[in-house]
């Protein structure tokens, strides 16, 4: 690893942070330093992607200390396809930013000049957090990033700065922080019985009262920032209330890095036994079901694809639980293939909705029409990110819907299989309110002779969905991506 | 040996005591006070375990900082006194009943983990071995700088970080928040200033100077050089104002930046990422903890002030 | 019996403040008390940490724990601050709407 | 000529590429949009042509795209999927044309045309689909691409009708995606293969391989409108005429119909399916699907409900003679397919031309339009005629080899099934033509407001494809005719068992 | 004999620290408690620190422990002022007779 210089792990992290610090530094220049720091990070992660191609698992010891005294990085396939995943939100997200916090009006909250410069440091400050956890392989380095993520985030979630962004912002920071130090003192259990705190010490350690308790804490706090049913209380009112680009980074990345650290810790654990994995898949099919209720009730668009974002959270754990213990080492495919589809996809759908919501000046959805000033193509990316989360072919979402549904009918496990059918019909039902309402236009007076929602603001909400739609095509490549390294073992 | 254990006991009591106490005190105010208490107390506690590093940071950042948070916190809460009959009550009702079964639930829970704990393993090994090899080439003598500055620095810069993030949110947040009228502390407080703040900012600089080979170092001596910006605040020896801005900002960011220059600076030719050179290590060490020391202590008194300064005059701010 | 050792005390002891506070912050429902359960929930977890650094007397204590809980206590003020500014924010915004 | 290994593949691309060309080209440029249209429809004729040609002459056309391991995007030219191509393709020409006059000053025509424009691709991915995965993809891209036509309108009733489209073919299209799962766990496959790949399975589960038969083809039965799930069909007359004509002749209909087909001849086989016992209850469905859908028609005043009842009774001769499991029935099936589209086509488009011309959306309304507007009438006349399967129209050819293969399956009863359908669909179809051309118009009629000349472009495409109806019917024995196509192909199904 | 001495002051102090917890506890009011507070911590703490400064191993160790106490007598007097000073302001009931 040294004879790159400095290695592209360090600099994946480092180089937001240098974008973040320069960003708030010089807030007039933020948006060009933000997008600059973010294209450099994609390179050094086009660098990794090299060398994880080549070499598979690649780890280094900061310090040179080496595990268990010091801080590995570890970067596989399932980490460079979500790092890679993550720069190309960060992308899409900061180049529809750009035009989301264009102008100088006030609305309500924050002025804009002020949302665009705080807007890149914290943006970027996340993107440190959310690199360092697909890099982290040290439990307690993991709660530091999860820490660092939570700030950003909130600051994030409180942009806008009305009093409801504040008041979700304020009940999303404290399920956050909870979740946080449910963490920490199951790391400290791990620590009282292994005397380690790299994941790798995990492997090794026999069953135990302290490691369950570590788990069921972890699990626990991890499942509350996930916002796994019935812990989602704080999700849909945060994300619904943010601005747009500000969900759309909430949405798609943050909730993710719970889900990741699950993942990562079912790999390296003595994971718990099939009753936690079973309750797992219980709780899901509630986030599923309850979700899927409550954006059926939703009135405004926002909060709609904030429920939708409980579902699927929701549908996800399921992708775990899918195949109970012994399958665990494949199902863990389906819920990485669902959790890239819903990042994608829901960062264009939420870029979407605040396009919306911008240029028809409101988003409930009983007064949705085709009025004479419309968002075309907003709409458009809406559409087609809305296919890919009810996982219609041939999107990501579809792909990762089989790849769950195939492994759980071939587990025999047909309940699973009805879950998620009845969540895709949810999700159609509740896609549908919104996407009828863009299409009717029996209620409208304007001439028809409309205008075109065009503007180069609608090209990030648009890429990034049609992304969501076009990467099932690549599965196959993905899945390639995915297993270098082999996470969880040999490919069955 | 039994009558310290005894003691234990009884501060470990006092310790859950005063916890409960915190939650169960019905003025907000004595609340806090009562949080400071337990910090206090739980330092102490730790001091027995002899963790002497994190008794410090505890008093001075856990309790002392904190406190003054909460404290300032609640004079706005209550506008601009402390004392319950001015402003807003901060008590509302609560659903018993709820309560009742959140309570319940958080008990079972605490006894299972409590079980857990019992039957965890006494004195697995820890990492201590590997600390004391490591020692030597680590470029300081004390165990927790070691850690905190060497083997895992990582860690550390990224603690850094959130200090960092806090106080941008913090920023962002409180935009033109309606200034709470300082207390007048009058001449005593301004002749306590004027010698103590001197003797606490020499005593910060001593702490970080320690930091290397006994308890002390970075944090700690932020949190007092912190404290000392916050007592300049009180007492309007400080008084920031919108061109302090980018040196404020500077400052905040300072640590961090040097932190993961340093870091980043060091790797090549054979070595990675955080992997001193053996000879400059402990310089490197002192000049990264110096640096971050001056944006902690910044940073805290950023945070305590709350507001970005902005131009009071015409309520208009430029960024 | 179990040995009562420093540790299992003070362990028990901040699994316990670790439950009052995980009590208080499901409990509770004004926002600074909340906030300040969070905070004993913290320090319940530190004294756990501690507690797992101990080591009978001749031995020095595991310095990695402590260097961990340092690093948590400054991510809790760094949380609580932030926290409190919302707290604040928030105040000045309801009673600006209220009246 | 030059070989183009990719030439299916480019016919899909033809339309679905012209689809966000269509959306994006601003409102006003109406010619610009016409030009693209008739354009891109034309070239995909050529095009259709070409591959026939071809595939004619043994070049075998077969591209893959892996998706996941041992699951392909398979495109394939078998002798089923062009006709099926040339079918749509021929059909959206014509239909393309009687758009742009349908919709002249019309609103929203930039997204009508493009989502018209998928939604004929989508019917060209279903065609030459190589499996059933890539059949289940653009099935669904076909619901997706339909619901905007469904609700072009945009009022609250249109509303109402795509809702209830969209929930009756999505529900169809998660059964099919849960059927091609259970295919794809019990076979490993989803390929379509000549003689089916269940036959393992199927000896071993044989339950599991009955209820997938059964999940399968209640998914396609959704938009073959097979009784009971043939709800949304007729209320979704309230979209524009071309749509209708579009829905019923080969696109949502159809597809569900030739997905049947897939299932029957070449996921299960058709050997396999009757000795499992599932063909006998589907004939039945088909039958009852045949009857219900004639009484309903009766009972009908609004033209366009009359004709989708008569739609759910028709496709459902393609149902049944799939289900015979014999090679004259599947020839007369395969035939219907394409006899009752052109048949269908025809009478949607002259019932919108009698709407837009004369204001007249009712049977009790039609007294003496005849006159008024003779070729329009003219062309449905012939429709209907052939659809009741007078000969020598295309509807009796279809008819005939139906009652032949239901002689040839020892199921005699299917003649008198014919029969009797045959006489609801003159008893539904007569009068109307009895008070077009034998009654006076009614003085109010007659001087009605929406009374205006339509253009050519509305006039000359049901015409033109009455003529297709006359040609394929007296033509039914000529090389290359529909006739000749489907013996080949069931030649292949049957192994040469003709 | 240091060490007697030590260890005498150390009990002497502990014993005002006592006493002037239970005058804050028992005395009626601010003022009060903060004579008993201000007062008796006061001489508590220096004779502890009186006690520490015996025990010390060098006269360094000794100075600093010097230091301590003069800048914590120097900070409680200023904290009781403002204390003082504050309730003074707010203006609380100067003796409220406890049930």
């Amino acid at each position: 690893m040294t004879d790159v210089m400095p290695d592209p792990l360090t600099l994946a992290i480092l180089l937001p942070l240098f974008g973040a610090i320069a960003a708030f530094l010089l807030p007039r220049a933020a948006p060009a330093i933000g997008l600059g720091a973010v294209v450099a990070t994609a390179a050094a992660i086009a660098v990794l992607g090299h060398l994880v191609v080549q070499a598979g698992t690649i780890f280094v010891p900061l310090g040179g200390w080496g595990a268990p005294l010091g801080i590995e990085l570890r970067a596989d396939g399932l980490a460079l396809a979500m790092l890679g995943l993550t720069a190309l939100i960060a992308l899409g997200v900061g180049l529809g930013a750009l035009a989301a916090f264009a102008g100088e009006t006030e609305v309500g909250g924050q002025p804009m000049a002020r949302q665009r410069a705080f807007f890149w440091p914290l943006c970027l400050l996340l993107l440190t957090g959310m690199n360092g956890v697909y890099l982290s392989n040290d439990l307690f380095n993991l709660y530091v990033m999860l820490e660092v993520i939570s700030l950003a985030a909130v600051g994030l979630a409180v942009l806008g700065g009305t009093v409801a962004a504040l008041r979700a912002g304020l009940a999303y920071m404290y399920a956050s922080l909870l979740g946080a130090l449910m963490m920490l003192l199951g790391v400290g259990f791990v620590y009282l019985q292994t005397g380690r705190l790299d994941l790798a010490g995990l492997a090794g350690a026999p069953d135990s009262a302290a490691l369950s308790a570590a788990f069921g804490l972890m699990l626990v706090g991890l499942a509350l920032k996930t916002a796994l049913f019935p812990l989602h209380f704080w999700l849909p009112e945060a994300h619904a209330n943010a601005t747009a680009p500000a969900s759309a980074l909430l949405s798609a990345l943050v909730v993710k890095a719970g889900l990741y650290i699950l993942l990562r810790l079912a790999e390296a654990g003595p994971f718990p036994g099939e009753a936690i994995l079973t309750l797992m898949g219980v709780l899901g099919t509630g986030a599923v079901l309850w979700g899927g209720v409550q954006a059926l009730r939703a009135e405004r668009l926002k909060l709609l694809v904030a429920w939708s974002t409980v579902a699927q959270m929701g549908l996800i754990f399921v992708a775990l639980a899918r195949a109970g213990l012994e399958g665990l080492s494949d199902s863990w495919r389906a819920a990485a293939l669902l959790i890239l589809a819903h990042a994608v996809a829901k960062a264009g759908m939420f870029l979407a909705a605040g396009r919306i919501k911008d240029v028809i000046g409101h988003d409930r959805i009983s007064e949705l029409d085709r009025s004479a000033v419309r968002p075309a193509l907003a709409q458009l990316a809406f559409a087609l990110a809305a296919i890919s989360l009810i996982g219609l072919p041939p999107s990501l979402g579809f792909i990762g819907k089989w790849s769950l549904m195939e492994g759980a009918m071939m587990a025999g496990n047909w309940h699973w299989v009805a879950v998620t059918m009845a969540g895709t019909l949810l999700s159609v039902a509740y896609f549908t309110r919104a996407l009828t309402g863009f299409l009717r236009f029996d209620r409208v007076r304007a001439p028809l002779d409309e205008h075109r929602g065009w503007a180069l603001a609608d090209a990030p909400p648009v890429v990034l969905a049609g992304l969501a739609v076009g990467l099932g095509l690549a599965a196959g490549p993905i899945l390639a991506v995915l297993d270098l390294g082999t996470p969880f073992g040999a490919i069955p | 040996m039994t009558v310290l254990l005894a003691f234990d006991l009884l501060l470990a009591a006092s310790i859950v005591g005063l916890a409960a106490a915190t939650l169960l005190m019905r003025d907000a105010f004595a609340m806090i006070v009562a949080f400071i208490v337990f910090g206090m107390l739980l330092a102490l506690g730790w001091a027995r375990l002899v963790a002497p590093d994190v008794a410090l940071a505890e008093v001075a950042i856990g309790a002392g900082l904190s406190g003054a948070l909460l404290l300032r916190t609640l004079a706005h809460l209550r506008g601009g006194g402390l004392s319950a009959q001015g402003g807003a009550s901060v008590s509302a009702p609560t659903n018993g009943a709820t309560q009742g079964i959140n309570a319940l639930l958080a008990g079972l829970a605490t006894c299972a983990l409590g079980l857990a704990y019992l039957g965890a393993p006494q004195n697995v090994p820890g990492l201590e071995a590997h600390v004391t090899d490591a020692m030597p080439e680590s470029g300081v003598t004390h165990p927790v700088t070691a850690v905190l500055l060497n083997f895992r620095a990582y860690d550390t810069l990224m603690e850094v970080v959130v200090l960092l993030a806090a106080v941008i949110v913090v920023w962002q947040v409180e935009r033109g928040l309606a200034e709470t009228p300082a207390p007048a502390l009058g001449t005593v407080y301004q002749g306590f200033a004027r010698v103590a703040l001197p003797v606490a900012v020499i005593a910060g600089g001593y702490l970080l100077w320690i930091g290397a080979e006994a308890p002390g170092g970075a944090f700690q001596a932020g949190a007092v050089l912190g404290a000392v910006a916050v007592l300049g605040l009180l007492s309007r020896h400080v008084r920031p104002a919108p061109a302090h801005r980018p040196l404020a900002r500077g400052t905040f960011v300072a640590g961090t930046a040097i932190f993961a220059l340093v870091a980043l600076g060091v790797s090549g030719a054979g070595r990675e990422t955080f992997e001193y050179p053996p000879a400059h290590a402990k310089t490197l060490i002192l000049l990264i903890e110096a640096m971050v020391t001056v944006s902690i202590a910044a940073t805290l008194a950023a945070l305590f002030h709350g507001r970005e300064p902005v131009t009071v005059a015409t309520g208009k701010e430029t960024t | 019996m179990i040995a009562l050792s420093q540790a299992t005390i003070y362990g028990l002891a901040g699994l316990a403040v670790f439950g009052l506070g995980l009590m208080g912050v499901l409990g509770a429902a004004e926002r600074l008390r909340r906030l300040i359960a969070l905070n004993l929930c913290a320090a319940g977890a530190g004294m756990v940490l501690i507690a797992a650094a101990w080591r009978s007397p001749p031995a020095v204590p595991d310095p990695v724990p402590h260097a961990l809980v340092i690093t948590g206590i400054v991510v809790m003020v760094s949380a609580t601050a932030v926290a409190l500014a919302l707290i604040r924010r928030l105040h000045s915004l309801e009673t600006d709407t209220d009246d | 000529m030059i070989d183009m290994p990719l030439l299916p593949l480019i016919i899909l691309m033809t339309s679905l590429g012209a689809a966000p060309v269509l959306l994006a080209l601003p409102e006003r440029s109406a010619r610009l949009r016409t030009g693209l249209n008739l354009a891109v429809a034309a070239v995909k004729v050529a095009l259709v042509i070409w591959l026939a040609w071809k595939a004619a002459h043994g070049v075998v056309y077969d591209l893959r795209l892996s998706v996941l391991p041992g699951l392909d995007l398979h495109l394939q030219a078998d002798p089923l999927a062009l006709m099926f191509v040339a079918l749509s393709a021929v059909l959206w020409l014509v239909t393309t044309i009687y758009s742009v006059g349908y919709l002249e000053r019309g609103p929203h025509r930039a997204r009508f045309f493009g989502f018209f424009s998928l939604c004929v691709a989508a019917t060209v991915g279903i065609a030459m689909a190589g499996n059933l995965f890539t059949f289940l993809l653009f099935y669904e891209l076909l619901t997706l691409a339909t619901y905007p036509l469904v609700i072009h309108r945009g009022t609250a009733a249109a509303l109402r009708a795509g809702r209830i489209y969209l929930i009756y073919t999505l529900v169809g299209g998660l059964a099919l995606l849960l059927g091609t799962l259970a295919l794809w766990g019990l076979a490993g496959t989803t390929d379509f293969v000549p003689g089916g790949v269940m036959a393992e399975v199927a000896a071993e589960r044989p339950a599991a391989a009955q209820a997938l038969f059964v999940l399968l083809i209640a998914a396609l039965g959704v938009k073959a409108a097979l009784v009971p799930l043939h709800g949304w069909l007729p209320i979704a007359m309230v979209a524009p005429a071309p749509v209708s004509a579009l829905l019923h002749a080969v696109a949502v209909v159809k597809a569900g119909a030739f997905g049947i087909i897939r299932v029957v001849y070449e996921v299960f086989g058709i050997e396999l399916a009757q000795g499992l016992g599932v063909t006998g209850p589907l004939i039945a469905v088909a039958a009852v699907t045949i009857i219900y859908g004639s009484l309903r028609a009766l009972a009908q005043d609004d033209i366009k409900v009359r004709l989708a009842y008569s739609t759910v009774s028709q496709v459902s001769y393609i149902t049944l003679g799939v289900a015979l499991a014999g090679p004259v029935a599947a020839i007369g099936a395969l035939a219907h397919l394409i006899h009752q589209g052109v048949m269908k086509i025809t009478m949607f488009m002259a019932a919108g031309n009698l709407a837009e011309g004369l204001g007249v959306k009712k049977v009790s309304q039609m007294d003496g339009v005849g006159r008024a507007m003779p070729g329009t009438m003219a062309a449905f006349s012939l429709a209907a005629l052939a659809m009741i399967g007078l000969p020598p129209f295309a509807g009796f050819v279809s008819k005939w080899y139906l009652a032949q293969g239901g002689i040839a399956a020892g199921q005699d009863w299917v003649i008198a099934l014919l029969l009797g359908s045959s006489l609801l669909n003159a008893a539904y179809f007569l009068p109307l033509l009895h008070r077009a051309w034998f009654r006076d118009a009614t003085p109010e009629a007659a001087n009605a407001p929406a009374r205006r000349k339509i253009s050519l472009w509305l006039a000359a495409p049901p015409m033109v494809t009455a003529g297709f109806v006359l040609v394929i019917g007296v033509l039914a024995n000529a090389p290359f005719s529909p006739l000749e196509w489907t013996r080949f192909i069931v030649t292949r199904e049957f192994n040469g068992g003709l | 004999m240091l060490e007697i001495a030590g260890t005498a002051f150390m009990a002497l102090g502990a014993l005002f620290f006592v006493a002037g917890t239970i005058g804050l506890l028992r005395f009626p009011d601010v003022f009060c408690r903060l004579h008993a507070l201000t007062k008796a911590d006061g001489m508590g703490l220096a004779l502890v620190c009186l006690s520490a400064a015996i025990g010390a191993p060098d006269g360094g160790e000794a100075l600093r422990i010097l230091l301590i106490w003069v800048f914590v007598a120097l900070a409680s007097a200023t904290g009781g002022h403002l204390v003082a000073r504050h309730a003074r302001r707010a203006g609380p009931p100067v003796r409220e007779v406890r049930p």
